[in-house]
């Protein structure tokens, strides 16, 4: 009954697998967070384009993040890191290299650690985005069918159909799509399905001054990744790492990945999210024999016994 | 970059992305360093210990690139023997008087042309912010200079740089900045190691630099290392000013400035430039080589511009008109003025003092004590509504009631509602095309000044009195369109381009120029942008259909050259450097300069060019001089004038600094431009004492999230929530030590205000050892203020007024001041807090300390006095 | 609901689609609405397109500026520009919301001395008060000469200070319009 | 269990918490109740037990009313519920609970009608009716039944068909307590509403019911490593336990207050108020382990070494 082998789980090519004839190749983002400046462009152009409201007006003291999170109020969120690891700590080299920061010679008043003054500084940041993964557990979900799969392999909430029923929120294994207050419905980042259908760019890409975002067809984004690693490698950018580019992982690849400087979580992006529709045939399977055992409770409570 | 250029930085990163090694100098770890491959902490305030540094380690090792250096700079030049370095002068130069705070100039000439300074006390060239004039044309020198092209002479001025910086080692480097000598040596090497031939890098820097009582001179040190290292006039080379406005640029070129007509022709002074003559000699001086020769024709058609038929050869183009100088008219010496009742009106275009100059509280007690203020702007800004919702209502001093400042608030059409030009900070011109009509009543500039100009004109007429004249007699007829009546911008532009009077024909270059009313040129520099009757800055060729210089998008002053002194980028014979760094050159068969850029050089005279003995203007440019602008056609490692505070940077320590001088006895800069009114006031550094009052180094800058004093992102929602509070940065250590907690509050007091910030503890800023002590440093944004959808103090409330002697302007990046735990205290009782701090500092309002350090050997006045010494009058 | 009716309907129901067409799972083609068929960039409606300039900082970013109905629709960045290549910073990328927020200021307000609330008043009137003002004030502070008879032509009593986001055309009428009318002290952000 | 050490982002959650509000919780228990109430419906319909018959039939059409009151009410927006019928899609268990539901709901609501064919006036078209609806309504309490068994577990993997940490790690068992809950919620009306005599049903579907969902809250608890914590902790705990013991105490009162009609009665209440504990638990139990980024980063990283591990 299943379309693909892989419908639920593994490598796939989502949009043709979800009836699209004759599909334009699958389009997505790579975000390169190595030349990524923190200058939050991309929140703002993403706002500007789609009419997003406002989110929150306080300073959290996550270094430069006043957002906080992907809410329904942003579908963009820049994540600042101040990373102050002791000298020893094999943090490896940074994209740029650490920076050194302490003090010359002598220990510097009320700071504990090496001698050295603090080395090792770095400043990680991150535009984080929908994953727009190959397998979505939010639109597997979706009982209303509003989340769907675009021609161009992407996954867009139809705002004319959604009716609030929060399942997508509890099944993103990202924690990126969001129930907005006083609105009641779904919403996330549509990789910009109005404009890529007129062959523009996404608003995020187009304004990112670095190209840290970039889009395009998603098979030459993971070639350039590749590349893009290869050469961090050379210049010993040691733990320069793609994420979300394999198709073999949990969620079948995402089609909106990137490239990172440290652990995913560091980030607050999930070690190795799994989609849940992967394991969805297991459930069915586990809930018909309940099924089954509470039938034949039933009838036996009838059946046995006399009084 | 990254922060306050985020969108030029792209080209840092492309740069990175081939291998190029980017540096960063900050006393802040930002998002710029994030990216840096080596990030250097500073103190704020020694960035010319550390440049300084730089050029010792070239001079000392001899890594200047020699070729470029002997052919296009003054290295060989022999100085007057009577000039004496600060090496032997503890801190000051030959020619200090005591007495004005100034240097007699006469002392640094070349050898042999002592009598040439022309510069007499330069105290009033202070008052009149000269140095802005030298934007567009190299100060002036004689003719022909002695020089020793083996560069061992002692008074040469290779030899007088290398003593200058002999004590600069890279342990004093660390010993002034706190930066370790490692990281200075990384520096120094890979910056060296980037010249030749082959190799060019390029300095950048963002306008925050200037903001410093010897910020011209930081200039200065950046220009002379990048001269030694021949990175000037050639691709991936030069020094980029990152200006933080649309259009800074534009705003120095055709300047709404006291002290400059448009291309930067000096306003008149009165005892200076009593007659058009003087006033022509004084731009031009008679006698010297480079492109200032045809000054005459320059001020002779801004005048025709202005009034027309009016002006004519026999009224010397109503030169009489023109409003004359008397000294410093600058913004602060203005506000000062209001405080003491002396303005009666004053005019804020899309400007925000209120937050955005130094000493917020001097800017809004001005404002109180006004007749009438006119704010023209998109938002209601803090400058508007002092009168009600400023600190100074909440202390008592402005009460509504008593505040007799009648304000009128026009709405102002926004950059999409208006057409014109922006000049960015590359010298381009791009024309913006009108999208909307502007709203309701708001208007631009253009209509708000012109239907001023005709309404003032209408209640003149007849007037018999001689001051109406220029108002009546003004050219003042441009054409209108739209449904306000907007004058048409382009009529204005064509103006500015300048024409032929007679058949209105538009020049299509400054030499087109005359003296003699055939033609009216708004601003010469500018001439060129209506070449052929088209608007050049309106062209938008696009990328992808021209070469990397892009000559065809929009057009650059003068003459749409994108690189300035780009003859350098040829050797001395007009062939490439190299291959590589290949830009202009000379083609022997055509017989003219060519190249991807437009040649910064008269186009066919040959390499081989020598002029006549005795020759001047550009005839006197040799054809090895890439520097045409100057009076000696070469590069200035040494100024002899131009610049006030002395030929060679010297580090002095800011004005407020914790720290005493290391190298001189002189601690801050002896010409700096102190304000003695009571409104104003310097925190006492050493040798004063007191200075522990205020133990910490503060110094404020940009978010990439806001903008300048926050009138146009403070109120703009999607920005406004991307940095949503005040907060100050401080490091871990000095939380310690002030009992400071993360998004806790603090506040700042300094010897004008208490201002309170959430605080943000970060790691990106670290105590520095400085000569033997722990300094620290804090950070503040300076955008925000009591208007917006998010408000907080406003940073530079804590600064005085202290400004550079060259260009007046305010030393706003480095100031002293204690931290505390907690909010700020509010009503009366923070002006109490401010008193105790001041008393305690021993600061009396209205007295500052004296500029020269008390016991440093200041040098007698030179004996002969021999130049025009004119006193100010 | 006529027949016809009926059959669009039913053909137009998802579930239908899934079963009859190439997406059985419902999870693309055939939960595709009308709304999502239909979508268009509004770029694309546009009435008029204008090259513009960001006016934020000194770098000069391309920017094209969308109108339809006589209202800012987009502003986004312009790919053609050398400068930028078709990129925007954060404060470039809010233009619109610039040029649309709420807390512009569309009517002339005015504060009478003393007072403690603003006030409206018309365009014109304000105009002439102005000038009134000006020539008031110009009248009491005018110097015509120094202490030794050279000429000053001006007054002190007028002070301006100019933001560096005028256009070139509007600092040159400034400059002229001052220094014809003797005032001398105008200043801008250059010098800030 | 040591604490686990691990890095977040600034301690903020990876995962968005379930925006589902009270009333889904109260839903899992409601519609189990249908489901059980159904079966003790069409069981007393089967073997001449009317009060089971009856009671079973109302309460089914009451929980199931109930249901989707709380469904709608949940909904972001209310007014758009009807776009639950826009696709018929296996990937979603609330799509296919939908369809449960669509089909149960009209079968839990005629067979319920039907018990009122006696009070109808015998003559003209309302005596038709009367004479129509019994075997109507004996139809659709089958109907009802036969679909029974999936309303009440299909839920269970709705929870676990999410990212919510101990939800999805628990799915072998979700489905098992919301049978045995909703079996002892049946039973549990049996118990009340039915005299002692009739029963004895209610009885045994109890004690089966709450077999069930002993044996499945036990391994929840026990059995996810941990992802067993938010079951054991906070408020998830308490109600968990609370559960446990109502269930303890239902059953022990079902079997020993053979004859006692008010025993009985207490007992019936005992279990609904454990099936109401046990629903409201696994639920804060989930939200819980959603809000830790704990929950999601340390059994995450733990799986990926054994899996480089496994790879060698």
């Amino acid at each position: 009954m299943l379309p693909d082998p892989h419908s639920l789980s593994g490598p796939l090519d989502p949009a043709p697998e979800a009836g699209w004839t004759d599909a334009p190749p699958r389009m997505g983002f790579f975000t390169d967070t190595s030349v990524c400046i923190g200058c939050k462009a991309c929140e703002v152009a993403c706002k500007e384009w789609n009419d997003v409201p406002g989110s929150g007006l306080d300073l959290l003291g996550m270094s430069y993040d006043n957002t906080g999170a992907l809410t329904a109020n942003s579908w963009r969120h820049v994540a600042f890191v101040e990373q102050s690891r002791p000298a020893g700590h094999p943090a490896g080299v940074a994209g740029a290299g650490p920076q050194f920061l302490g003090m010359p010679g002598a220990q510097p008043p009320g700071r504990a650690g090496g001698a050295q003054g603090r080395t090792d500084f770095r400043w990680l940041m991150m535009s984080d985005v929908c994953k727009h993964c190959t397998h979505a557990a939010c639109l597997d979900v979706c009982p209303t069918g509003s989340l769907f799969r675009t021609e161009f392999g992407t996954v867009v909430v139809q705002e004319d159909i959604c009716n609030g029923c929060g399942y997508c929120i509890s099944a993103c294994p990202y924690g990126v799509i969001d129930q907005r207050e006083g609105d009641g419905r779904a919403w996330k980042c549509t990789l910009c399905y109005d404009r890529i259908g007129a062959g523009k760019t996404p608003a995020c890409a187009q304004a990112c001054p670095t190209e840290s975002i970039q889009y395009g067809p998603l098979d030459e984004l993971r070639e350039r990744a590749a590349a893009r690693v290869a050469t961090l490698h050379e210049r010993g950018v040691g733990e320069a790492r793609l994420y979300g580019h394999d198709p073999g992982d949990g969620v079948g690849g995402d089609g909106a990945f990137f490239l990172l400087l440290d652990e995913p979580e560091v980030y607050g992006l999930p070690p190795d999210p799994v989609v849940t529709t992967r394991d969805l045939p297991k459930m069915w399977k586990r809930a018909g024999l309940a099924a089954l055992a509470m039938a034949a409770a039933a009838v036996a409570a009838f059946v046995g016994g006399s009084s | 970059m990254a922060e306050a250029h985020p969108v030029g930085f792209q080209w840092v990163m492309e740069a990175k992305r081939r291998g190029a090694k980017v540096f960063h100098v900050d006393p802040r770890f930002t998002r710029t360093s994030a990216l840096a491959d080596s990030y250097l902490p500073i103190r704020a305030g020694s960035d010319i210990a550390l440049l300084g540094g730089v050029v010792r380690h070239i001079l000392h090792n001899e890594l200047d690139f020699r070729e470029y250096v002997l052919a296009y700079t003054n290295a060989a030049t022999i100085v007057s023997e009577r000039f004496v370095d600060t090496e032997d002068g503890d801190g000051f130069f030959s020619g200090f008087d005591p007495e004005t705070g100034s240097y007699v100039q006469d002392s640094w000439q070349y050898a042999g042309h002592e009598s040439d300074s022309g510069s007499g006390h330069t105290a009033q060239e202070r008052d009149t912010a000269a140095g802005l004039r030298h934007e567009s044309h190299g100060a002036q020198v004689g003719g022909q200079t002695v020089r020793d092209e083996t560069l061992q002479h002692p008074r040469c001025v290779y030899q007088i740089l290398k003593r200058h910086f002999a004590r600069y080692t890279p342990e004093m480097v660390e010993r002034v900045c706190g930066i370790p000598r490692e990281k200075f040596l990384e520096l120094a090497e890979a910056w060296t190691a980037n010249s030749g031939r082959e190799r060019t890098g390029v300095l950048i820097y963002s306008v925050g630099w200037t903001q410093h009582s010897v910020g011209v001179q930081y200039i200065r040190t950046g220009a002379i290392i990048q001269l030694l290292l021949g990175n000037m006039g050639r691709p991936g080379g030069g020094i980029l000013a990152l200006r933080g406005h649309a259009s800074i640029q534009g705003s120095t070129d055709i300047p709404t400035l006291f002290n400059l007509l448009p291309g930067y022709l000096p306003m008149p002074h009165h005892a200076d430039h009593p007659t058009f003559d003087e006033w022509v000699d004084s731009i031009r001086h008679p006698g010297q080589k480079g492109f200032w020769g045809n000054a005459r024709a320059y001020a002779a058609s801004l005048l025709k511009a202005y009034w027309g038929d009016a002006a004519t050869p026999e009224n010397d183009f109503c030169y009489g008109y023109l409003p004359r100088m008397t000294g410093d008219h600058g913004t602060y010496q203005q506000v000062l003025n209001m405080i003491d009742g002396k303005v009666r009106g004053y005019f804020l275009l899309g400007q925000n003092p209120a937050v955005g100059s130094a000493h917020g509280r001097a800017q809004r007690l001005g404002m109180a004590n006004l007749d009438w203020l006119v704010v023209r702007d998109l938002f209601m800004i803090e400058s508007a509504t002092f009168w009600r919702n400023s600190p100074e209502v909440a202390t008592g001093e402005i009460v509504p009631e008593q505040c007799r400042t009648e304000v009128f608030f026009l709405p102002a059409a926004s950059h999409v509602e208006k057409e014109g030009t922006f000049t960015q900070t590359q010298r381009l011109l791009q024309w913006r095309e009108k999208a909307v009509d502007p709203p309701g009543d708001a208007r631009s500039e253009l209509w708000f000044f012109y239907h001023l100009g005709l309404r003032l004109r209408e209640k003149l007429a007849g007037s018999e009195l001689p001051r109406d004249r220029a108002l009546l007699d003004l050219a003042w007829d441009y054409p209108t369109h739209g449904p306000h009546a907007e004058p048409v911008a382009e009529a204005v532009l064509r103006e500015i381009n300048g024409y032929e009077v007679a058949t209105g024909r538009p020049l299509s270059a400054f030499a087109e120029a005359r003296d003699d009313g055939s033609t009216a040129v708004g601003c010469w520099i500018y001439c060129g942008v209506y070449a052929d009757g088209v608007n050049q800055a309106a062209r938008r060729r696009s990328r992808h259909e021209q070469d990397w210089v892009a000559a065809e998008w929009g057009w650059a002053w003068p003459a749409n050259r994108r690189i300035l002194y780009n003859r350098a980028s040829a050797d001395p014979w007009g062939r490439p450097w190299s291959e590589r760094k290949r830009y202009v050159w000379w083609d022997p068969d055509a017989g003219q300069w060519t190249g991807y850029d437009v040649p910064d050089f008269e186009r066919t005279k040959p390499p081989t060019y020598r002029p006549p003995e005795g020759a001047s203007g550009p005839e006197g440019i040799a054809g090895d001089d890439p520097f045409v602008m100057q009076g000696d056609g070469k590069g200035w490692l040494y100024a002899p004038s131009g610049v006030l505070d002395g030929p060679l940077p010297t580090h002095y320590e800011p004005a407020e600094s914790p720290v005493r001088n290391p190298l001189y006895r002189q601690q801050a800069n002896p010409t700096r431009k102190v304000y003695a009114h009571p409104v104003n006031s310097v925190n006492p550094s050493p040798p004063q004492e007191h200075s522990q009052v205020f133990p910490y180094v503060f110094t404020v800058s940009r978010l990439t999230e806001h903008h300048t004093a926050g009138g146009m992102s403070r109120t703009v929602r999607p920005l406004a929530e991307l940095q949503p509070e005040m907060f100050v940065e401080v490091s871990p250590d000095l939380a310690a030590e002030a009992g400071l907690a993360h998004l806790g509050w603090a506040h700042l007091v300094s010897g004008r205000a208490v201002i309170e910030a959430k605080v943000l503890v970060t790691d990106r800023l670290t105590p520095l050892r400085v000569d033997g002590q722990i300094v620290h440093q804090v950070w503040l944004p300076y955008h925000f203020g009591f208007e917006g959808l998010v408000t907080g103090d406003s940073a530079n409330d804590l600064f005085g007024i202290t400004l550079d002697p060259n260009v007046l302007i305010q030393e706003s990046k480095i100031g002293t001041c204690d931290v505390r735990p907690g909010r700020r205290p509010t009503g009366p009782a923070l002006l109490d807090l401010v008193a105790d701090y001041q008393r305690r500092a021993g600061i009396v309002p209205g007295h500052p300390a004296p500029t020269l350090t008390p016991g440093a050997l200041a040098p007698p006045a030179p004996a002969d006095g021999a130049g025009k010494g004119r006193d100010a009058s | 609901m006529s027949r016809v009716g009926l059959r669009t309907f039913i053909q137009g129901w998802p579930v239908y689609r899934q079963l009859t067409g190439t997406d059985p799972l419902g999870r693309g083609a055939a939960a595709q609405s009308d709304r999502s068929a239909r979508l268009s960039a509004r770029t694309e409606t546009a009435d008029s397109v204008a090259r513009s300039v960001c006016p934020y900082c000194a770098v000069g970013c391309g920017q094209r500026v969308y109108v339809e109905d006589n209202e800012v629709t987009q502003i986004e960045g312009d790919p053609d520009s050398p400068i930028s290549r078709g990129r925007l910073c954060p404060k470039g990328s809010a233009s619109k919301s610039l040029v649309t927020s709420p807390l512009r200021q569309t009517k002339v307000r005015y504060r009478r001395p003393f007072a403690t609330e603003w006030e409206d008043l018309e365009l014109d009137v304000a105009l002439d008060m102005i000038a009134d003002r000006i020539l008031a004030a110009r009248a009491q502070t005018w110097e015509d000469v120094d202490g030794q008879g050279r000429p000053l032509n001006r007054t002190l009593g007028i002070s301006s200070l100019g933001g560096a986001t005028l256009d070139n055309e509007e600092n040159y009428l400034i400059k002229k319009l001052f220094t014809a009318m003797g005032a001398l002290q105008i200043e801008n952000q250059a010098r800030i | 269990m040591p604490e686990a050490e691990f890095t977040s982002y600034y301690g903020r959650p990876i995962l968005k918490a379930p925006v589902w509000k009270w009333d889904i919780a109260a839903y899992l228990f409601t519609g189990g109740l249908a489901a059980g109430s159904s079966l003790l419906a069409a069981g007393g319909q089967l073997t001449g037990r009317p009060a089971l018959r009856s009671a079973g039939r109302v309460t089914s059409l009451a929980a199931v009313t109930a249901s989707t009151v709380f469904l709608i009410r949940d909904l972001g927006r209310p007014a758009r519920f009807h776009h639950m019928l826009r696709v018929a899609k296996p990937t979603s268990p609330m799509s296919v609970g939908t369809w449960i539901l669509s089909a149960f709901g009209p079968a839990a609501g005629v067979a319920a009608v039907a018990e009122g064919a006696a009070w109808l006036p015998e003559r003209g078209l309302s005596g038709l009716a009367r004479r129509v609806l019994p075997p109507v309504g004996h139809a659709a309490g089958l109907a009802a039944a036969v679909t029974a068994p999936a309303l009440a577990t299909y839920t269970g993997v709705l929870l676990a068909d999410t990212a919510v940490p101990s939800w999805h790690e628990a799915y072998p068992d979700l489905p098992v307590i919301f049978a045995g809950s909703a079996l002892a919620s049946g039973a549990g009306v049996g118990l009340i509403a039915a005299p002692v005599a009739q029963a004895g049903p209610a009885r045994r579907m109890a004690v089966a019911g709450a077999a069930l969902e002993l044996y499945g809250s036990h391994r929840v608890e026990t059995r996810l490593g941990l992802l067993s914590e938010p079951y054991r902790t906070g408020s998830a705990g308490r109600l968990l336990r609370a559960g446990r013991a109502l269930t303890a105490l239902g059953v022990a009162g079902a079997l020993l207050g053979r004859r006692s009609r008010t025993l009985s009665a207490l007992s019936g209440a005992a279990l609904l108020g454990a099936s109401v504990a046990t629903r409201f638990g696994i639920f804060h139990g989930g939200v819980a382990s959603a809000r830790d980024p704990k929950y999601t980063v340390v059994p995450q990283r733990e799986r990926l070494q054994r899996r480089r591990a496994a790879e060698g």
